[in-house]
């Protein structure tokens, strides 16, 4: 085999969305270089026994990993702890999606209370309004007047700033989130209409100018 | 006839640029009769296709029309007494149009090398370690290490001497309402912190009582500090 | 800096999966080594570079990049048809001519309303929004001061990735109106024969390794 494929099993390793079978790199090749190029599953095992030696000596962060029938590339052990932050502030920044759902119905329910966005999300929202808060996305203001007193929630400066609003009137209304979804009824309607309006103008246009009888019917 | 790809145009606008570019006319003297005539024409062939016309066609075809009307007028004059050419606002309006497409084609450009690229998507093999035990954000705190604390807290000599004695009118609602703020949502503080500059014990012990109160309320929770005999307080408002 | 943080900077764009910002290495390095570690943005891309180098000389299949205002381990443009073998880059359907356009007039005229679109484009353009919002290409950022206080769109991190830019400002500029008309069929004959030749190889290459038939448009 010759040494090129090496660098082509490196980047059918690296750019595989799952672990890559021997089968698959051999397939790849042939299919894209002929299926008379000679690649066994043996030439495959030594290329990446091959690529994982370069990377120690090279002291690479990351080796060609035997996972689930395939390869796959992964950071070594050493980098685990960098590698772990960077997931967990990944995970803790990102607004998920129950989050974010629970800052759309105070949003644009404001003020609040938590079982009125319990009742409305259906589910338990403990964890996800602490999350909020912790977050300075929403904040308490008051209590309702209703039986228990509950605490009112509203969202914060912070909330606008972070979603580029100057006022929370500015939140986008459900109506104009409708609106730029394509009504195929409404334009077609709408094109009707024009087309009525316009219709007579043409055709005295045609006739009067470029008059050649052709007119429309 | 031309033959010309029906659906090739993404607009009026589109579609006047091809005319123009196709017949090599100046954009700045466009034969209006002539290029409102192929322009209907176009019009009726999208509608005897039954294809679906976008009402701004229509628009453009009106607006066409307008100016072929206000050719044959007197010109109009602005305030400077030069003549107004009616197209002129059509005109301008091509030339923006065309600078974008332009750009489009770029952007085009970009798309295609773009997609001969391919980021790493398969994470599975990363060695992860979670950095939990780096903080020290454990909740086994007891109310042994509690008062531990507090009993440090007292023994420390106060760090002035205060001899006039006022009457004293610190209350657990207060104390409670200054630890709120003080942790308001998410924002720490310790224990040490807290009753720092308190020169009077009842003072601390007042607030003493109402973080108790805060903790039993659900509204802060503790954790440990990396000082010994101290311990931060944090916000939580869980109700 | 340390001459190990190489491999940890490494590590850290390896193992993201969004091009990673250089304030999130920094970040990553100082929580887990002690924020006395002495480590700048330049001392990050001077990083960087030396590890790019590195994998030029090893003939590495791929390369870390600039892209999205972070980061990216990517495959080099050489391995393309190899990479594309593995389906997702073909699966991904290209933007068609107007959603191009229109996202050309956001990207040069952020923030931008609506309105303002449609008149330059002389089209309604609703239905393009939505491709371009669900695509995650652009997204609201507040509304305008004028009358009506329409909503204002704004391209997104993914616009900057899907077309391999690093920040908004590497858009190429947009010639002016007089240099449009000084040499514009020249240029625009040019540009139709670069973009149709580019199309042509991606195309063959491609084609010739997808015999699904199923190809780009």
């Amino acid at each position: 085999m010759d040494s090129i494929y090496n660098s082509i099993i490196e980047a059918l390793i690296f750019s595989s969305d799952d672990p890559l079978p021997t089968s698959e790199i051999i397939k790849a090749i042939k299919e894209i270089d002929g299926s008379d190029i000679e690649i066994t599953p043996k030439d495959v095992e030594v290329s990446v026994d091959y690529l994982n030696e370069r990377y120690e000596d090279d002291e690479k962060s990351f080796i060609i990993k035997r996972i689930a029938n395939g390869f796959a590339f992964g950071t070594k052990q050493e980098y685990a702890k960098y590698v772990g932050f960077l997931s967990s502030v990944k995970s803790k920044r990102r607004l998920s999606q129950a989050a974010l759902e629970t800052l759309s119905i105070i949003a644009y329910k404001q003020p609040i209370t938590k079982p009125e966005i319990e009742n409305l999300r259906g589910v338990n929202s403990d964890y996800m309004m602490n999350t909020l808060l912790e977050k300075n996305l929403i904040t308490i203001k008051g209590r309702a007047e209703t039986i228990g007193r509950p605490l009112l929630y509203v969202t914060t400066d912070e909330f606008l700033k972070y979603f580029g609003l100057h006022k929370i009137t500015d939140l986008p209304k459900p109506r104009e989130v409708d609106e730029i979804m394509k009504d195929e009824d409404f334009i077609e309607e709408k094109r009707k209409i024009m087309m009525n309006q316009i219709e007579e103008v043409i055709e005295n246009e045609v006739e009067s100018g470029d008059n050649d009888g052709s007119t429309t019917e | 006839m031309y033959n010309i790809n029906l659906n090739n145009f993404e607009g009026p606008l589109d579609l006047l640029l091809f005319f123009i570019k196709r017949d090599e006319l100046d954009i700045y003297d466009i034969p209006i009769s002539n290029i409102t005539a192929e322009f209907m024409v176009y019009l009726e062939l999208l509608e005897k296709l039954d294809l679906e016309i976008a009402g701004d066609f229509i628009l453009m075809a009106s607006t066409l029309m307008q100016i072929k009307a206000k050719m044959l007028l007197p010109k109009e004059k602005d305030e400077r007494g030069e003549e107004i050419d009616p197209r002129m606002d059509l005109v301008n309006a091509l030339l923006e149009y065309k600078r974008y497409k332009e750009m489009s084609e770029e952007l085009s450009i970009q798309e295609s090398q773009e997609r001969r690229i391919k980021y790493r998507g398969n994470f599975i093999g990363d060695e992860k370690r979670d950095p939990d035990e780096l903080d020290t954000l454990l909740k086994n705190i007891s109310v042994y290490d509690l008062i531990k604390a507090f009993k440090s807290a007292m023994e420390k000599p106060p760090p002035e001497q205060v001899h006039n004695i006022e009457r004293f009118n610190v209350t657990i609602e207060e104390q409670m309402a200054d630890v709120l703020n003080k942790t308001d949502f998410g924002k720490e503080v310790s224990f040490v912190e807290l009753i720092k500059g308190m020169v009077e014990k009842l003072r601390i012990v007042v607030t003493f009582i109402a973080l108790l109160e805060l903790i039993k309320m659900g509204k802060i929770g503790l954790k440990e500090s990396p000082e010994f005999n101290n311990f931060i307080i944090y916000g939580t408002q869980n109700g």
